[in-house]
């Protein structure tokens, strides 16, 4: 909010099953590995089944106040319908990463917003397993911010993974490391 | 091919219940996924006999069965069976 | 680890021996976390087959000198009104956790603020007051639980932390160290461990001792009527020792005040410095101790005239106590939202900017 | 000659509140009996119900709790718990247990809950003043059955042994009755087994029920109720071991 | 017939549909009689397992557009928290009469105004509030009735009527007629039968029409707020048309103000008229309808200074309102007691003979 | 070919929000097709419990209402008291009935209400994120349960049919399951006989019990739930008529 | 309280089983039949078996503010723990009734206080029924005090009786002129 | 005489469920009211056995039973059964 200090407002969306939480929850523990203040908050809901999910994350150089975020500097957006509730919300000079193996158009927004087309729910498959479609596309978004690093991340993937996933952190490891090279071509190309 | 099945794919959320008592094996799970993202059941139409087992197993509701006139009859007999049962069963 | 489990997690290092609760939204992961936890540490955690049991259970370990707490949230609070009563009435020091979410009825399961009459007046029946915290950071959240169960013993009395959805689901950076080091840092270290007393009135057993009987009727007369002028002597001391309250450094100069409690309370905090930045003179008072309520501090700041602005996450609940607390001397001015609908930075700030341009005509 | 019959120390010699022939008397008799002759008033934690016997603790010389209405097994499952090496017990009426506490009985005996419950059935709520209770007899006139209850509008009796030895977390379940010295002295030969496998560690929750006579609530004398259990309330209620 | 006899017959009268409850003290009257007469006029009367039962059971019969009460003491008032709160959220006319007892727990059974707070701030869970009637003889008592059944259709709203076990188990002579007349009588002729909306929302089998469905859950974004802005502008528009309160004739002259609400108002009036008889200028204000309280009837009285001076049996819950009302333009005094205790006259009139002396000095 | 097999009108025709593989689904259609063929969606009430079912009213199209948690069986008393010529319904899962709801649907029970209730036993709590429920089996992991239910703790799983087949108020109990074609067509029989016996004015409640599939809770595929009912769950919840 | 208004403040006590709540009531129903304002109050409490019963009972000319009667200007007791709670109470120039059958001393009161010693039990067991001692005892008070007639007492018995006690309305009517007689002879030797 | 009581008059209730229990008929309810004004129980010594029947059905546990040696030896063995009956009779 305040000028030259850090402070990114991150919404990660989709639906449920595509890992929205475990993406937001993962940022938000990288992000107090890099010593940063932060908050994570999810939508919530076992009470409902079904919608869609969403993280908000909040990533400062000092303490955060309100945990909400109504308008990120960046959106991670994984399916059609997060596009259409998120994507406007999105201020001038974001980043919107959005899934566009299920998203095909770009969302049309303000000129000044930077869009990334990933592939994840492709890329993921690559690696031999669609669920990890998440991570894919946090490699991406760490890699083009370059506030927390893509190691941090990785390193961080065992605070956030329930024990009996701990054996899953190599090929989350390998997910995010092929988003954050997806994105690294991409902005070459884009140069 | 004495029945036939139509699925309401766009409603559909790949449970693949259908897919599992299908006794003909007239079902499979496709690969395109819908518009909310489920990868729905596709009618195969090897041998549908009309059951309506899928259907009756479908938590969606989402299945129409057709199927020839003697399997109507079928049908029919267990629906008057039915109306014959009321109270006191 | 979120708001839910760093509470819980909180609560078992302030020694809770015993918790007792039933599944809710938004609080289920503090069931989780102890059934996980609880039975590691040789405590005890028990899922009832109701609210109602559950504050019934915890009556019952309470009565015996345990540590006691159970957790849930709008609705299942509501149907404890009638035990939380008891509670008070047969003076057991027990911590109750409401996970505030959207009401009245079914409601949602969004964060809310709508239970802060209940919490403080008393929704259960008699002339009874629970101590109630409201936390507004994990950190807070977690820092209350060692606070809570001390203030539950040293005063005998059923303690009450009011959080809401946000802050239960919500993870931020956290401390979790020892019940000095918590009681300190959320009573801005005014105090650290009470001198708890002996718990001689607890139900352990009538060996070598007189019997000792834990009720809540009185019938002979006059009795019942004794009872409550005591409770009344202690809630008045409560009143006088047990006010926690922040406010902004600069509230001398600010000519609006907002008060706000929870996240309600971040949320007026960075409206309050984004309007400080556009050179509006605005400061926040928030009460951390919403019974008992800090009138004094805000009393105090209304000597001087300016306007008061509460932001709540219901329809005016707290408004009312500030209003007491103002009597009159400056204007009480109110927004809130409800049924889980949660402030923007951007309203609240609109909301001071307005204040701001009618106070400068 | 020697005293051969007295009360015993856990029953307080003080005068109770009940009305004439009223069975709570005799209940707590058996209880205190059985507490001494075991040994255990020094560990022992009761429960008194809201109802007639919500004064048990100034007769009962153990260390009690009076608590809400229906809800002394969730409060003695909250105590037991927490405090295994202790012996828990309610004492609780037909109103207390089998109406607005329907749900915290059954689910301490569907836990398995290892307490002790003395469950005074006398087919009305004698506190309030004589209305019906779930085990008011069918025909049975009360404040609220004005013209005796009717299964029509207020079902059959509710027979809690019956309901409860469904689940296996109950491990005892006896019916008796104080309508006289042979019953009453079964009914003491129940409690204080009741109270014995609590003793013993075995896990699971033991209930007597007692046919208990009250002349207010009935509006018959003292000698009547003990015929009106005979004849009237063992029809409905039969005696006997349920389980354990 | 004594005063919940008269209040259940004045149920019938009004068209109640169906009585559920649970046996209470001081309350059992209601029951033992609505047990008889309901039968006999062929509507329905039933004892339910627990009061929690009762306000559900209300809940259902209100949802299909019956007119259906119960009535309970304290304690089973406070397990009817949250089904009042589902009443309010999914706006089921309904009434339901609360004979308070002392307080808090078990506490005893007599008579006791420990229950304002609960009643008039929501004891259940979120931003909703029950209309409270306070009736002070055994008329009024018997008068409510009809009104609140009418308020409770015409609103679609729960109903309180806060009542105690003086005012309950009181004889006095007492005229049942019709609805019109009570209605008249208990609002000073201000108001006579409503004109009630159709129940076109009731569920009565979805014949000939959509389906109607009743629901407090509401979890589209936003919608639930919405209900609460809509149960808002509700409780506006309440808060306008139906305050009811009655005041001293004399009360211009009055230096000393005394508020008290039911039976602690008839022991009012006899002090003020004991102390106006000795030549002190004391004048008294009684709410009737609680919530929506007075505010404008005593902010009025405030404008020119002289004491307030309430009197509660309890120990301070409406003083809250009158000091909202008076906001710190004159001096708020409280005299009460508690756990069934009852203010006397003589009490009642020393208090005011002080504030008497301190004021001439 | 004819359409042989077709959603029924009082089935709206509209997607649901349970998971894949949900029994929630299955059991709507039973209870919709069993108003349609009586001919009583006119004079219907439904009542929608607190559980992943709370949104009942958005898929079946009669006059419904939701209730608070557990309290489905006294509203219904409340609503058949006062309209004896309407059919009344609730539809409840195992926590809403059988964990807080207890006391409600005993007491229904054993008065005999005259109303239809249709029990979703998926031995969990599906709605606040899968809690071990009272029917949760031995063993099984659940959010409450990390390491399986244990009886030493939690007490062996609750049967309600069982339970309530002591109550003479109940005249019609019995347990079907949603597993496999054949049983779900026993299962509509069972629930359609549930409302016609409200219908014909039988005095008395009658409960279906349907064992239903929650894979989400249990942490399985669909089919693997579908198997998981079969060879584990049936095991504890015996199919078959208990009553009438 | 009030100057020369008629404004009568009783109350009536003794254990559970005297009848005290019937008496308040029937003294209460006959003060309404006289035309007078009355308001009845009795102690209640089904809740708690045992211990003493009593009704408070006011009679005025205009409308009764309080119900509560404090120190009443009469007081009928029926057994000694009555006497000691109310005795003291009774204003001076009051009236004491009290059932000297149970009742072995006469109250020490102010002397101003009148008091009338009446063997309400043995009385009524002359008559066939210890039960009708309450009646006894309030028509010697009606009597004393002249408010209210014994016999517009006698009338209003079928208004506060139960039906299935109806039968019983003559030897109530018997025992309230028993009582009355018995108090006029006693004025009389007082003379 | 075998036997006899003790009755602790001043609290009895006179309800009348020793007189109605005893085989002797050795108790009467008294025609003097004691201070509580119930009309008490009265040991009347015709023939008392000691069986303790009347103090094991007075509600109020106010009576005292004494026996001669015989008896108590019955008592004894009856207590001795109590002791062995312990868990999972
Ligand atoms: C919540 C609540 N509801 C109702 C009451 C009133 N109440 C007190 S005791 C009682 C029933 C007593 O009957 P029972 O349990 O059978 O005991 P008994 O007096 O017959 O021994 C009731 C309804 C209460 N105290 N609290
Ligand atoms: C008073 C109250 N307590 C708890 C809850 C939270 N809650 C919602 S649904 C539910 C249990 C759901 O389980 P079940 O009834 O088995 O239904 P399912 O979702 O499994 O179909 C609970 C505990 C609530 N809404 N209200
Ligand atoms: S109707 Fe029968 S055969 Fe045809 S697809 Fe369905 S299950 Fe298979
Ligand atoms: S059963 Fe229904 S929802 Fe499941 S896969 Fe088949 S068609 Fe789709
Ligand atoms: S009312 Fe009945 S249960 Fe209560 S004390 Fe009297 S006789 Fe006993
Ligand atoms: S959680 Fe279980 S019960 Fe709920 S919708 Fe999902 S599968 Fe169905
Ligand atoms: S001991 Fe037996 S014989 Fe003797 S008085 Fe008692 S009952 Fe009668
Ligand atoms: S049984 Fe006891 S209380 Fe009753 S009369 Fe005999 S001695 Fe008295
Ligand atoms: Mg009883
Ligand atoms: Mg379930």
């Amino acid at each position: 909010m305040s000028g030259n200090n850090l402070y990114e407002e991150v919404i990660i969306a989709g639906f449920g099953g595509q890992g929205i939480i475990l993406a937001g929850k993962l940022l938000a523990q990288a992000g107090m590995k890099a010593s940063l203040e932060v908050t994570y908050m999810p939508s919530y809901g076992a009470e409902m089944r079904g919608g869609t999910a969403n993280s908000m994350i909040t990533i400062s150089n000092k303490p955060v106040a309100s945990p909400l975020v109504t308008n990120p500097n960046s959106a991670i957006v994984m399916n059609k319908a997060s596009v259409e509730k998120f994507a406007a919300r999105v201020k001038k000079n974001g980043l919107i990463v959005y899934n566009s193996s299920l998203i095909n158009a770009a969302p049309a927004v303000d000129s000044s917003i930077k869009l990334l087309a990933m592939p994840a729910d492709d890329l993921a498959v690559e690696l031999g397993n669609i669920k990890i479609a998440n991570m894919v596309i946090l490699g991406a978004y760490l890699q083009t911010k370059n506030i927390i690093s893509c190691d941090t991340a990785a390193e961080s993937l065992s605070a956030v993974l329930a024990k009996r996933y701990h054996k899953t952190i190599p090929l989350n490891t390998a997910a995010l490391q092929k988003g954050a090279e997806f994105a690294k071509k991409a902005e070459a190309e884009n140069l | 091919m004495a029945g036939k099945i139509v699925i309401d794919t766009q409603r559909c959320k790949g449970c693949g219940l259908c897919v599992a008592v299908c006794p003909k094996k007239s079902i499979v799970i496709s690969e395109e996924s819908n518009k909310s993202g489920y990868f729905p059941a596709k009618f195969e139409c090897n041998n549908c006999t009309g059951c309506a087992a899928c259907a009756i197993v479908c938590p969606e509701a989402i299945i129409e069965v057709f199927a020839e006139e003697r399997i109507i009859a079928v049908e029919q007999r267990e629906k008057t069976k039915h109306t014959l049962s009321k109270a006191k069963t | 680890m979120c708001g839910n489990e760093a509470m819980a997690e909180s609560a078992i290092i302030a020694g809770c021996d015993a918790y007792f609760g039933y599944p809710i939204t938004p609080q289920n992961e503090v069931t989780a976390y102890m059934a996980r936890r609880m039975p590691q540490e040789g405590r005890v955690f028990l899922q009832c087959e109701s609210e109602l049991a559950a504050v019934n259970m915890v009556f019952g370990a309470a009565a015996t000198g345990k540590r006691a707490m159970t957790s849930s949230s709008s609705p299942g609070i509501s149907l404890m009104q009638e035990g939380i009563s008891y509670l008070a009435g047969a003076e057991l020091p027990s911590v109750i956790v409401n996970v505030m979410r959207g009401g009245p009825g079914l409601g949602n399961i969004a964060p809310s603020q709508g239970d802060y009459f209940q919490a403080t007046r008393g929704g259960g029946h008699g002339d009874y007051r629970t101590i109630t915290l409201g936390p507004s950071t994990v950190q807070e959240f977690a820092d209350c639980m060692p606070l809570a169960f001390d203030l539950a013993d040293f005063y005998r009395t059923p303690v009450m932390i009011l959080a809401d959805g946000i802050l239960g689901q919500m993870m931020e950076p956290l401390v979790l160290d020892n019940p000095d080091n918590a009681i300190k840092r959320i009573t801005g270290g005014k105090k650290t461990r009470y001198k708890l007393p002996v718990k001689d009135w607890a139900l352990t057993g009538a060996k070598g001792r007189k019997q000792n009987i834990v009720r809540s009727l009185w019938l002979g007369e006059g009795v019942l009527e004794e009872l409550n002028y005591k409770l009344q002597r202690k809630y008045y001391q409560i009143e006088q020792d047990e006010v926690i309250c922040e406010q902004s450094d600069d509230l001398d100069s600010a000519e609006i005040i907002v008060v706000a409690y929870g996240i309600a309370a971040r949320i007026v905090r960075s409206a309050v410095d984004a309007a400080r930045q556009q050179g509006i003179k605005a400061g926040w008072i928030r009460p951390i101790s919403l019974w008992p309520f800090p009138y004094g501090y805000i009393s105090r700041a209304a000597q001087q005239l300016r306007v008061f602005l509460v932001v709540e996450m219901s329809l005016g609940q707290m408004l009312e106590d500030v209003k007491l607390a103002v009597a009159g001397s400056c204007p009480v001015v109110f927004y809130g939202r409800a049924g889980g609908g949660v402030p923007t930075v951007e309203q609240v700030l609109e909301h001071i900017k307005q204040l701001w341009t009618k106070q400068k005509k | 000659m020697k005293s051969v019959f007295k009360r015993t120390p856990t029953y307080k010699n003080v005068p109770t509140h009940y009305c004439p022939g009223c069975g709570h008397g005799i209940a707590h008799r058996l209880l205190a009996e059985s507490i001494d002759e075991l040994g255990v008033r020094e560990k022992t934690i009761g429960i008194a119900p809201v109802g007639c016997s919500v004064l048990a603790y100034d007769y009962l010389d153990v260390d009690m709790v009076e608590v809400a209405h229906g809800r002394a097994p969730a409060v003695a499952t909250g105590m037991k718990r927490t405090n295994p090496d202790k012996i828990v017990f309610s004492y609780q009426g037909d109103g207390d247990l089998a109406a607005i506490g329907t749900g915290e009985i059954i689910h301490a005996a569907h836990r398995g809950e290892q307490i002790t419950v003395i469950f005074i059935n006398n087919a009305i709520f004698g506190m309030t003043g004589g209305q019906m209770a779930p085990t008011t007899l069918l025909g049975q006139v009360t404040a609220t059955t004005p013209d005796g209850r009717d299964e029509k509008f207020q079902g059959f009796p509710l027979t809690m042994c019956e309901l409860l030895s469904v689940l296996p977390g109950a491990i005892y379940l006896e019916r008796c009755s104080l309508h006289n010295p042979a019953e009453i002295r079964k009914a003491k030969k129940a409690v204080k087994h009741a109270f014995e496998l609590q003793a013993a560690g075995e896990k699971g929750l033991a209930m007597v029920e007692l046919l208990s006579p009250c002349p207010t609530g009935w509006r018959i004398s003292p000698a009547e109720s003990m015929k009106w259990i005979e004849n009237e309330m063992m029809k409905v209620f039969p005696l006997g071991r349920f389980k354990g």
